[in-house]
């Protein structure tokens, strides 16, 4: 018996066809991959290696003198696609300024779209979100806002025109997992652009959780980055996200109260 | 004429551009961006946007992030 | 980017070496099938096909004209191992006479173990259980018990010499996925014999959730061959027991109550 | 002589063996055991175990289960 | 042995005291009541009777010839305060315009505010309720707004100077409880005015748990008007309010992982 | 407004007549206290005035010199029922024993029957615990069996004359709640004796939960006798019970995926 | 003239009141509020408020909610 | 005679009875109870209950538990 990985007959073949559109963007991969936590650029390449993600996070920071190698290089080496973040900041204003330097420093215009509400909880500020995400969407860009999990928000920021709504399971590198699954389902029923989980995923089965729900997509960071052994993580994630996105097409079946026989009653012998 | 680059106060002769305090700094040829008083300068305007006194320049570069 | 499933480098050999051992016999797949609910032997060849499963179970009962194709020579073809189970039985004494008979009809002295208690919920019944479990390791069988998550029951039916327990998560065929996390830790925590979760797995993620918590492997049937795509469905558990149990040896993230940034905070721009 | 053959009363003549009962059956090859009075005979025995009145015969095989 | 009810020592005289204040003024029942549902009258009256509530919802509708009774007569009757919400509004405006009209009509700046972000979930516009908050605050309204469990927006809805903060545990009338208890906790964390759960109170346990994670009261209408016996629901909840504010305030023990004997190990017979 | 406690009007009286019966004895109060960990024989006496218990579990050690103050006079004077315990019994054979000598020392034939699997844990060990229990039933004693949350295991206790069985929701002084509500549902709607939710509760939400499942009573001990405040959430635990119980009799609202409104939507104004 | 009462068309002769619509509604003494074209008319304000052609007027009272 | 009390070594005149070793320990007068050789002894055969040598004595009292 060879162990999952190493056959790809059709059932591999079903997966490479099922794909997701961002911004009339083709992806084959589900995982999205965060940058940050890395130790070091190694562990970063074969994070990526072993994540499968087509699409990964970068940010912008000051220039400091002492920084080594670089990570552009080692990005463009690996193949994949940036997606610049505006992490870290806290108004409208500066995130859309964030934005446009992005767009200079890594000729994209795609944005992952932060603004944050504060430092303790990292959690989005909805009426701020909403406001860059417009002014972004009206100056060219393919936005893909970090929101909170209101599935009315995630609305909002869809009539806006922004590309994808990423909805968070917990806070930023909480590793909590899925707080209110319920509010991720009504996300999903309602939307017209793909949903991506981002921010909480611990482990594994978070990330199946979440495709199960109807997820389209998975972004992990700290999950891969910060585990003990961060390229086996990823493995585990990315196999995580196909095995949920499969179940969800696979069509599970229903929650019940009592038990089913899986063995027939009939015939059972009398001795 | 004194500007703060990155926050940090430096001096420079008038005129100078934006491209001359790119100059003084090591930088990666790829996954920059530079803005100037809260707004972004192309790379291509760079050899020619003089900076005025005063002027907050802010140059970025690429780090490991979300 | 190849898909997580296609490509076979270093971490695929890592999984290849990753087996557990049931009595004395090495198993290379953690997913173990139960035969249940597949509405034919050419759905059945297809779940096992597609769940990489080496080891699966079957029954006995009384026989039908009716029949219509071997069973058996379908499980043969798959080359995979039979555990017969005992299903059905609602005293110590019928499981062992069934257990009996099926190492007379299969030729072999593996056993899953079933003592029932009550034919509305499936659950098993502890003290006939542990009797039955203790007369067949006497008559040299070896012997997988389903058990409730009792951690004290469990350790019972390994003193009395069980090759490995097989605790439920929820009733058979109930798909509630696991309902006591907790209880299943304790007896991961102090089993010596391999702990193989069985029953109540719906979907890909409780399969994944089963295997974090560091359970050996886990039986499916009717998640798999009730599901409405019986073949993807195999497929799906199977990658979610491979990502749980890599998640498990990758070490996750702690939980945090509050959120950690994975974009640092250093170098932040003041515009 | 009367018997008992998975549960439906059956007739045979005096000193029938199980073998002789299962070739009343169309059995598959593979995946069958018998009991009689809720004792398992063993495939090697069955040619000569003679069965005696009102022994309960149980003849099982392989389904998908479990 | 008297039951619960029928003594008022010491323990009574602590929870009278146990007051919370909303815009200058001190409520002593942490149960708001809800009077939407109820089937008649006589059902309100009794359930507020059972409630204890000393303050109870209101809205306002077109007039209609057909209306029997007076319900402002049966509230004043009871001796309660009245608090009008903005039930249906779906802009800043009309729930503004809403606000002014009740204003009006019940001789009270105190309102519930809500502006609602759709039909089928009922969910607040978070913005457009920042925006309605915010306008109403200036025109000298005592604001209490219904919102979701967003921390940030909890947090800017008191910078604006809202009296309280009304988060919901689910949907309206969806008796689904506490979704997300840690959101819950997080806006009770940073808020400096009173939190009072409202909306998915299902039953008595819901409320009590609400109370533990710290919030000052709790709102229920559905819950109690269309239990079968809102009487008596209506006593049960406000039991459950009171039961998780004393838990509360009495310190619980933590949770362990495993087992901490209540029965001391010294002094264990040997027979 | 009178607070929930100073009203004694027909609610209460309706609450006094919602006994339930064990062994033939009608009890009024469905908590029962456990007396294990209060910090002095004073704090008990406020314990168990403040919880209302009128069942209250002894232990039996041997004598220590040093005892200070006679726990039986106290217990007397609180006018409350001794239920004796056999904690710290691994074997059926010491349970018993302890069992015949509690009823010589408390001069009472009902024992709270424990035989505990391991130290770690304090799981009760299901074979001996029924072994005993029957031992014990037949020797005309009161049986109230400590038993983990194994429907079946149940069924075998009142099979063989237990006269209400005491499933625990988590490990004994752990206050890690219900771990699996849906076992308890399922044991209440077997049962045909009283069910008492015993060990695993932390807080007054827990007991009001339990009791909504359909638990007849709660027993605590660490959950009260260890909080900072004993005496308080002695009263906490005990209006979480009540407030359970009567939401139990007043008939919940069911769960809904969407929000229903509870203010009617026709007639609202078009400004 | 011809006003919206609630969405009502209704005809009023020339100059009518707020007072003048509402006695043609049976109305409670308390919990009543009126807008006139999304404007708050203050009860003290109804006797003396004229209608102009094709007002919007919503009267308003207190119902079972929330 | 040695006898073992509470799992101490204890030495007593040939003949002892229960009641005898009681008289040495301060007991509270109500909930003790008395097991010899994991029999109990009733309240009522303390007096009588001679010990015998090596005899295994448990006294126990009440405590807070459960």
């Amino acid at each position: 018996m060879a162990p999952a990985i190493s056959d790809d007959e059709a059932p591999a073949e079903a997966v490479d066809q099922d794909t997701f559109t961002i911004g009339g963007r083709e992806l084959t991969s589900r995982l999205l991959l965060g940058t940050g936590g890395f130790r070091s650029l190694e562990a970063l390449a074969a994070g990526i290696e072993a994540s499968g993600a087509e699409l990964v996070t970068v940010a912008l920071r000051r220039i400091d003198p002492g920084a080594r190698g670089s990570l552009v290089d080692v990005l463009a080496a690996a193949g994949v696609r940036l997606l610049p973040n505006t992490a870290g900041c806290f108004t409208a204003r500066d995130a859309v300024l964030t934005a446009k330097l992005a767009r200079e420093a890594f000729e994209t215009d795609w944005v992952k779209l932060e603004v944050i509400g504060d430092e303790h909880t990292l959690l989005p500020d909805a009426p701020a979100l909403l406001e860059a995400a417009e002014e972004l969407v009206d100056g060219g860009f393919t936005v893909l806002p970090y929101t909170n999990d209101d599935p009315i928000l995630a609305r909002r920021l869809e009539d806006v025109g922004c590309a994808a709504v990423m909805p968070l399971g917990s806070p930023i590198g909480s590793g909590q997992g899925l707080l209110n699954p319920y509010n991720l389902r009504l996300i999903r029923e309602h939307a017209g652009v793909p949903v991506i989980l981002d921010a909480g995923v611990g482990t594994a089965s978070d990330a199946a959780l979440a495709m199960e729900l109807g997820c389209d997509a998975v972004l992990c960071a700290s999950a891969i980055s910060r585990a003990e052994d961060p390229a086996t993580m990823a493995r585990a994630i990315r196999l995580g996200v196909e095995a949920g996105r499969l179940a969800f097409r696979a069509g599970r079946i229903p929650r019940r109260l009592y038990a089913q026989a899986s063995t027939p009653e009939e015939g059972r012998s009398e001795f | 004429m004194n500007v703060l680059v990155n926050g940090e106060p430096t001096e420079l002769e008038h005129g100078a551009t934006v491209e001359a305090v790119l100059a003084s700094l090591e930088l990666p040829d790829r996954g920059v961006a530079v803005a100037v008083d809260a707004e972004v300068v192309p790379r291509g305007e760079w050899p020619a946007h003089e900076l005025s006194e005063g002027a907050r320049v802010e140059v970025l570069r690429a780090i490991q992030g979300g």
